[in-house]
Formats: C-alpha cells, structure tokens, sequence
C-alpha cells in the first residue's frame, strides 16, 4: 500500500516537475524578449508561442544522433544520464503539504545537496568523454567552480536549519507557520539568502557567473559535442537542477507551501520557485560574465568567509533563544 | 575586490598552440589568431589577416575618379561614409577643389551619425564578447542595436539607403537636407542622447566590465606611437592627436567639440573615450543642425562621363578621423582620368599591429576584451 | 568599503535599467504580418526604364552613360536609330539594355547621370529569384516596371536624375529645397 | 619637432626636398628616418611603395604629434633589384606595412625580423599590384589600358 502511494506520487510529482520544466524554457524566452524590447517566440502556437517547448524538443529528437569517433563510448553516453538523473531527485525531497513528500526523509536538506553535486560528475564525464579540446578545458573549470561553491551554498542552507532545530526539509517549513520565513530573519535570514543566490548561479552555470560554457572563448563548453536526444537531455538537465535549486530555495526561505488558504500548498510551492526563477533571469540577463580567476576569487576570498560569519552569528543567537 | 593578483604556480607541462579564428564568435571578422598557450595564459599570439582582401588598391587603378567613392565605401562596412569622405578630401587637396559650406556641413553631418552608429555596433559586439550570448552581452547588445537601428532609418529617409549611403562626392554631397528631415534629426539626437546613460549603466557602471577591463592590454604611449596605433587607441593611451584638429577639414574649422583623452591606455579607458565621443558626436550633429549655411552642395561640372575629369598629376595625402582613428589616403596621378597608384591607411591596420606587443600574460578571456577594446574591422585591415 | 559600495551601486544601476526596459513597448515589427514604411527616396528595390508620361515614348536615348559611369561595370546598352520623338528629345533608341542586377550595389550613380530621367529605381522590394538568369534585367523587364510606373508613378523613387542633378546644381541657393 | 629644417636634413643625407617631405637615396633611409625620429617625430604613420618608371620608390611617412607635422620619407630602387633596407629597427609599426608591400610589390626589406606574406596565400604567383601583372581573370578579360576601356 506504502508502495502503490510513493509510486503515485513521485509520477505525479515528476510529471509536473518535468511539465513546468519544459514550460521554463518558454518562461525564459520571452521574459529574456521583454528584457531586450522584443516580443520572443509568437507564432509556434499562435497567441504567444506556448508550443515552442514541445517543437524543441522535437526539433532535438529527430537531429541524428552521433558520437565522435575517438570519444571515450561510456562517459559519453553516461554523462547525459548522470546529470539528468540528480537534477531529478531533487524534487523528490521537496516537502509539498504538510507531511506529504515523495520521500520524507529525516535529513532530507543534506540529502538533497548530496545528491544535487553529483550532476558534477556528469558534466566532467561529459568534458573528459567527449574528447575534445574545448570541452575539457570547460570540464575543468566545472569542477573547480562546483568544488568551490558547494561549501558556501551548504553554510548559507545551514542557518536555517540551524534556526529550525532539524535538517527534515518539512520541520524547517513548519518552523516558517505565520509568515515568519526565514528570509525575514534579521540579519542572518538575507545574508543567507544572498549568498545561496550566488552559489545557485554559479551551481547552475547562469551568467554572470557561467564561465563552463562561455561562448566567447570555450565555443559550447562541455556539451559541444552533443547533439540530438542527448543534448536536449543536458538542456533539460541544467533548466530541472535551476528549477530544484529555485524549489529549495523557497522551501527553506520563502516557507514552502505554506500561504493563504486560497490557494493549495503545493500551488504557493510552484509559484514561490517560478517567482525565483524569474529573479534568477533578471540576473542572468543584466550582468556581463565574470572571468574564471575573478569567479574563484570571488568565492574565496568574500562568500566563504561571508557564510562562515554569518553561521557563527546564527550559532550565537540560537545558542541565546534555545 | 582588486587585491594582489593569485600567485598561479604553474608546473610546466609545455605550451599548447591553438588558432583561434577565423571563425570564431570573437574575433570581429575573419582574423585568425595564431596563439601559444601555457594553461590559459597566453604566451604570444600573431594575428594572420588577408582572408577578406578584395585588392580595393589594384582595383583603384582600373576604376576613374568618379566611380570609386562607393566602391571605397565597402571598406570598413561598419562605418562607411568615412571611406569615401577620406577619399574625396584626398581627391579635392590634390585637384585643388573647394567646396561649397552647406556642401561641407552635410558631409560632416552624415560622418558624425555614422560614427555614432558605428560606436554602438562596437559597444553591443563588446558587450557579447564580454557578456555572453546568453546572458547580459545580448541585452547591451539589443539596447546600441535598438538606438542604431533609429540613425540607419534616419539615413534612409535623407539618402534613400541604410548603410552605404555613397553621399560623398569629389567636390560636394549628393543629398540635400529636407526640413522635416532637420527636424527629425533632432529628435533622433534626443533619443540618442537620452539613451546613453541607460548603456553607460548597462555597462561601465557594472563593476564586472570594470574588473575585466581595467587593466588589460595597457599600451604605453611610447609603443602607441612607436606602433603607431590611431583614434581611440591612441587617445587611450594619453595622446590627442584627432584628425579633425590636427588637419581639419569639411566643417570641422567652424564647429565647437573637445577631443576626449584618457591616459591609463587600458581597455577602460579606450571604453571611456568611445563613449566620450558619441556625446561629442551628438554635440556636434546638434551645432551643424541649427548652423547650416544656405547655397550649393557641389560646385563641379555636373557627373557625366568618368572619362571626362581628369585630375591633374602629382602626390597628395589627406585623412579624415574615422570612428576607428586616421583613416588616411595617399594618391598618386599622373593627369589621366583614373588614380595611378592609391594607398588606404587603414586606422585598423594600425591597430592591429599591436596585438603581438600587448597580449603575452594574458588571459584568452582578457585577449577577447583587448581584441574587442581595438574594435577592428577586418574589410578595413585587409582592404 | 569603498570597492563594496561601487559593487552594490553598479550591480542596482544595471539592474534597474533592465527592468526599466522590461516594461517598454517591443521595438521589434512582426514583418510579415506589418511591412516597415518604404521612404520617398530609396535605393533598395529594382530598376526601370521610364516613359514619358505625356507621349508614352520611351525615355531611353541609349547615349550608354550610365554604361560608363557605372563603378561595377554591369550595364550594357547598345544604341538603335528611330524617328524622331514628339517630344523633341532626339530620335535615338535603346537597341538593347541589360543590367546584371547581381553585381549591382546600389549606388545610383547611373540615375543621376541620366540625361532624360530614363533609368530609376523603383520603391518595391525587388523579388528574389531561384535563378542567377532572373537576376539579369533584360530591356523587355525594365520597360515592363516603366509601365508599372506609368499606372502607379506612386512606386518610382523620389530621387530621379532630374532631382539629384538639381540638388548637385552650382547654382542652388534657394532657401528650402523639396 | 622645433625648427627641423628638410632642406639641411635632405643637403646632409645626399638628397632632395619634395612638397611632402623629403628624397633619400637608399643608403640615407635608416640615418634619415633616425634623425626625424631624434627630432620628434616619433609617431610611425604608413609605408607605402608606388611603382615609376625608373623601379620602385618607397615611402615611409612619420608624424611630430606634438607640432602636428608629417614628414614623408622617399627612397628610389632599381627594378631589377628591389632592395630597401627595412625600417623596422627604428619604427615597430613598419613591420606590416613593409610585409604588405613585400606581398604586393616583391620589395625586399633587408633586416625585416619576419619577412614573411601578409595578405595573400604563401604560394601565390607574382607580385598583384605591380603594373605588369596580368589582369586576366577566369571570367573574362578586364579592361587594364586606356585602348580597351569602354
């Protein structure tokens, strides 16, 4: 009976999940078309493009699909696979009514940002298979980003929990009843918000911090040799883990489902992330990108030390509240 | 954030060499840039240029004197009234040929728009070397775009085509200037003028350009000279040599604009004094607007036949300041209807040649800001 | 802290000029749907060669200085004796005119050279073709767009030779020209 | 530059004033582009070659920025051996100039520290801006003299 419930719900949950995150391209599309005074994708479904998602994708699956000749065979079929897979299994954790989640697990935050940082591998995988020049240099910029911004990202997600008492995902919405999200908190609740919102660029490869797949000098980065099904596989790889990234983020500081009645929790959770989501384009679309040195400098030198302070202060005021 | 720079301990596993061009989403056209590399940094680099010569010089001496002007035109297609002004101001010191003010004023008038929309195409396309086609490059890039996209309607509606307008001609100009279409120039340089705090801020303002700018590709004034870089570049680097000062020519001697310097000779201050320009440039369009004199726009024979004017013999070299600096032409005749030989300095030929002086110790990320911050046209390097 | 506050100035500064333009209009034009304005005087549609309005005779003398003022030597005309006009304007035809619009670039040179306004260009988007042989002008095309200009005199551009040889004339100096 | 008076300059270096600068013979190139420098024209402006009757003569121009000066240095060569000496010891932006002119002319920079072709293909025949060079094309012959234009 267990079994028949969990499976129920993680389609349910997936399908939508993967439903909202074809619909993100379009979201991006035209809120990208406001930003330049253009209008975006009009006349694939005629009011304003809402097909565009689906001829996308068809578009990529009927491109032929290839493999470099010297290409390392199981990296490079792998890899595609590796990073869809954990950007996936982060929506599994996300905490959509009270009690309700695909897998409720006790320390359901760190479990997600475990799993989260094996997309990595992914990337890497696809770098190093793909047996080119340019894909492994950005492979290798990958890995140096996402090692250096892993650490701030799980100090900034630390504060809450520690205000919260538990790392159960669902103990730290209940904690948020009343309109106190955590993103009020004094001090410690926008330092930590701030921070998560850079290490999230930088996770997820947004400008200005994505230097993995800088046109301007490393061509297509580590997807250069992909093409057809496995390249909408990474497309659809990197908008789930912006989405999952965005969900966690309204979890833990925008209170989750919780909201005015009017509307069912799960409901306030999607617009929370999409509302997100749209901060992150807002980003995306206005700064220039930040050189590789600069992006490494800027993580060591004032996000570490930033996220360790302010866990310190948010250890002191609990130790003084407890 | 600009303390000390990482100390990179390098292990030294040997250099890689790498082309990156001709085709390559940076490069401003088809230069091919022939770079060693230890890790990202570059070790030397030599452009190799010539992929878009079209022999414009050979070309020039089976063609008369009335033919070339547009022929010129398709130079540096980014800015291209320049060409042919700089050909005709050659062809008049040689020939002796005055023109007339209204004739001159117009002249200048279409040279001053032409450098404002060909400094916008250079800021959007630095902006997407800098920023990324998906990211915020693309919106700097649809902002010059949108304001460049106002001055090209505007030359279509005064000279009945966008770009290569061919206004020029050895003695004069070929359009004359409607009062509507006074009044709406106007109004474009409100628009203009409005718009560039807005790209100023977009921009210079952001700290990102700033840190992946300043700094980058210094060129000292002694190499400026030694190289003998032009316009921007030279300004850049705390020399004010403009051609509109130094030999004025056209409208020049009778209007008000100051010529802006920066003395760091970084990509910053090149930025700087581009943006610098465009304000000068809407001053100046302004001042050629409310003084245009009355009375002819071209005093020769009317155009006939080619074979008809003859220029008499001997040397002569003029230049006109191009948005890219001293676009210079050195005519040499011997009395028949056609040039005996014609040499184009081309201001991003000169330019160009200070890549391999200026890009040993830097980044490929810090080489596409500095090839970008020397905005060459490559029609106009290999001519 | 003076680097931090620059920072947080220029990071707000570029920030709300995007979201300044997030809410202006599109300055983009659904092209097929709504055509851009074509101005009075333009240069990118194709030729013609005119007649005259009144007597309906061609306007071409095939005197070939358009042949030799053009900078990408693409037009040929050959000349044909006729009788005389009504018009007065000689009694010299156009045997054969061809204008290999492939090479042209647009520099209208050849209108403001003509003696009798003959050769125009046309204010209607000249129509691609799928073959290099379309792209040549032959005499029989160009008269055919004249007699378009006839019905529609509407489609010549407003920079005919008459015009631009007024406008580059010595002794101009009146104050508003048209 | 101060009062640099060409017509001692050209008296000194064995040659002679022209309306746009001054006449060197080949020896004199490198003392006389020297001694403008020293005098302040430190600015490298274009090399530029036209070929005369009597061979090839190379120009080299250079700027006093400062007294907005322009001083055009000329040098005559044989046609049969064309042979300047290069002048990219004393200006560095010589360099590509005198390549181009070396791609497009075949004179010969002695001491140009990279005498390689700059624009055209390494195997390209013959010198194209050389009066003598055929102008025949794969499309059709193009008129070259005054007889065949149209």
């Amino acid at each position: 009976m267990e079994l028949l419930r969990t499976l129920v719900l993680s389609v349910a949950v997936l399908g939508t999940a993967m439903t909202i995150v074809a619909y993100l391209t379009w979201i991006e599309r035209k809120v990208a078309a406001r930003f330049h005074n253009r209008v975006g994708p009009y006349y694939v479904g005629w009011p304003h493009g809402w097909l565009q998602p689906l001829a996308d994708v068809l578009k990529l699956i009927i491109k032929e699909d290839l493999r470099p000749r010297r290409a390392d065979a199981l990296l490079y079929e792998l890899a595609p696979v590796l990073v869809v897979v954990p950007a996936l299994f982060g929506f599994a954790l996300l905490p959509l009514a009270p009690g309700l989640a695909v897998l409720d697990h006790p320390y359901s935050l760190l479990l997600f940002l475990a799993v989260g940082s094996l997309a990595l591998l992914g990337i890497f995988a696809a770098g190093w298979g793909s047996h080119n020049a340019y894909a492994l240099l950005s492979a290798l910029r990958s890995v140096a980003i996402a090692v250096s911004y892993e650490i701030p990202m799980i100090l900034a997600l630390l504060v809450p929990a520690l205000l919260a008492g538990s790392f159960r995902l669902d103990d730290l919405v209940q904690r948020q009843t009343g309109g106190a999200w955590f993103i009020f908190a004094p001090v410690l609740g926008q330092v930590s918000f701030v921070v998560f919102l850079l290490a999230m660029l930088a996770e997820a490869n947004k400008s200005p911090l994505d230097v993995v797949e800088a046109e301007s000098e490393l061509i297509a980065g580590y997807n250069t040799e992909y093409s057809g099904v496995k390249f909408a596989l990474f497309y659809a790889g990197e908008y789930a883990h912006t989405l999952a990234l965005c969900g966690l983020a309204a979890t833990v500081f925008l209170g989750g489902y919780l909201g005015p009645a009017f509307l069912p929790g799960p409901v306030w959770l999607v617009l929370k992330s999409l509302a997100l989501f749209v901060l992150v384009l807002w980003i995306r679309w206005s700064f220039l990108r930040v050189r590789i040195d600069q992006v490494l400098r800027l993580n060591w030198r004032f996000l570490f030390p930033l996220a360790l302070a302010n866990l310190l202060l948010a250890a002191f005021f609990a130790v003084r509240t407890r | 954030m600009a303390e000390a720079p990482l100390q990179v301990v390098e292990r030294d596993f040997g250099e890689l060499a790498m082309h990156m061009g001709p085709q390559h989403p940076s490069t401003h056209g088809v230069l091919r840039l022939t770079l060693r590399l230890r890790g990202e940094t570059v070790v030397a680099a030599d452009p190799g240029i010539g992929f878009l010569h079209r022999g414009v010089e050979k070309l020039s001496e089976s063609l008369g004197w009335e033919q070339l002007a547009p022929v010129y035109e398709r130079d540096d297609y980014v800015a291209p009234t320049f060409n042919s002004l700089g050909f005709c101001v050659a062809a008049e010191r040689l020939g002796g040929i005055q023109v007339p003010r209204r004739g001159a004023w117009l002249r200048t008038l279409t040279a001053e728009l032409t450098r404002i929309a060909s400094h916008l195409v250079w800021l959007g396309t630095w902006g997407l070397d800098l920023g990324g086609a998906l990211g915020g490059g693309t919106t700097l890039y649809m902002y010059c775009f949108r304001e460049r996209e106002k001055i090209l309607d505007w030359l279509e509606a005064h000279t009945g085509t966008r770009f290569h307008t061919n206004v020029n001609l050895i003695g004069g100009a070929r359009y004359d200037l409607t009062p509507e279409l006074a009044r709406s120039a106007r109004v474009l340089m409100n628009g203009i003028e409005a718009a560039i705090p807005e790209l100023w801020g977009m921009s210079g303002d952001s700290s990102i350009l700033r840190d992946r700018t300043r700094g980058i590709g210094v060129i000292s004034p002694e190499l400026a000279q030694a190289v003998g870089v032009t316009g921007p570049v030279l300004r850049g680097s705390g020399i004010a040599f403009d051609v509109r000062q130094a030999a004025p020519y056209d409208a020049y001697p009778e209007l008000q604009f100051d010529v802006p310097v920066r003395r760091e000779g970084d990509a910053f201050a090149r930025f700087q004094v581009r943006m610098e320009e465009i304000l000068q440039s809407v001053r100046l369009v302004r001042q050629i607007l409310d003084g245009l004199p009355r009375g002819p726009i071209f005093t020769r024979r009317p155009l006939k036949n080619p074979k008809a004017s003859k220029l008499p013999a001997g040397e002569a070299y003029a230049a006109v300041e191009s948005a890219r600096g001293e676009l210079g032409f050195y005519l040499v005749s011997d009395g028949s209807w056609r040039p005996y030989r014609l040499k184009i300095h081309a201001p991003s030929f000169a330019n160009l040649q200070v890549i391999p002086h200026v890009a040993p110790g830097l980044l490929v990320a810090d080489l596409v800001a500095l090839l970008g911050s020397l905005d060459p046209v490559l029609g106009d390097v290999d001519r | 802290m003076g680097e931090l506050s620059l920072l947080l100035k220029g990071t707000l500064k570029v920030m709300s000029v995007t979201l300044r333009n997030f809410f202006r209009p599109a300055t983009t034009v659904a092209y097929p749907q709504v055509k851009r304005p074509i101005p009075a005087q333009w240069r990118g549609g194709g030729f013609a060669l005119t007649y005259d309005p009144a007597t309906g005779e061609e306007n071409c003398i095939g005197c070939r200085l358009c042949e030799y003022i053009c900078p990408s030597q693409i037009i040929a005309v050959t000349l044909r004796k006729g009788e005389a006009r009504q018009n007065g304007k000689g009694a010299t035809y156009a045997g054969s005119f061809l204008l290999d619009y492939q090479a042209c670039m647009q520099c209208e040179l050849c209108v403001q050279v003509c003696p009798t306004d003959a050769i125009v260009m046309t204010r209607e988007l000249a129509p691609a073709t799928t073959s290099r042989q379309a792209l040549f002008f032959t005499m029989e095309r160009l008269f055919d767009e004249g007699k378009k200009l006839l019905r529609d005199p509407g489609l010549e551009s407003h920079a005919t030779a008459s015009r631009l040889q007024a406008w580059t004339d010595a002794k101009r100096g009146q104050e508003d020209p048209q | 530059m101060g009062s640099l008076d060409l017509e001692a300059l050209a008296q000194g270096m064995g040659g002679k004033v022209h309306p746009l600068g001054i006449d060197v013979p080949r020896e004199a190139l490198l003392p006389a582009l020297t001694a403008l420098r020293e005098a302040g024209c430190r600015y490298y402006l274009l090399c530029t070659v036209t070929e005369v009757a009597s061979g090839f003569e190379v120009v080299h121009g250079v700027r006093d920025v400062e007294a907005n000066r322009t001083v055009f240095v000329k040098t005559g060569t044989g046609k049969d051996d064309p042979r300047v000496p290069s002048a990219v010891p004393v200006f560095a932006g010589a360099n590509w100039f005198e390549r181009e002119m070396l791609d497009l002319f075949g004179v010969v920079f002695e001491g140009h520290p990279d005498p390689r072709r700059l624009m055209m293909p390494d195997d390209y025949p013959g010198y194209p801006l050389r009066k003598d060079f055929p102008m025949a094309t794969p499309w059709g012959y193009r008129p070259a003299t005054d007889a065949e234009a149209p």
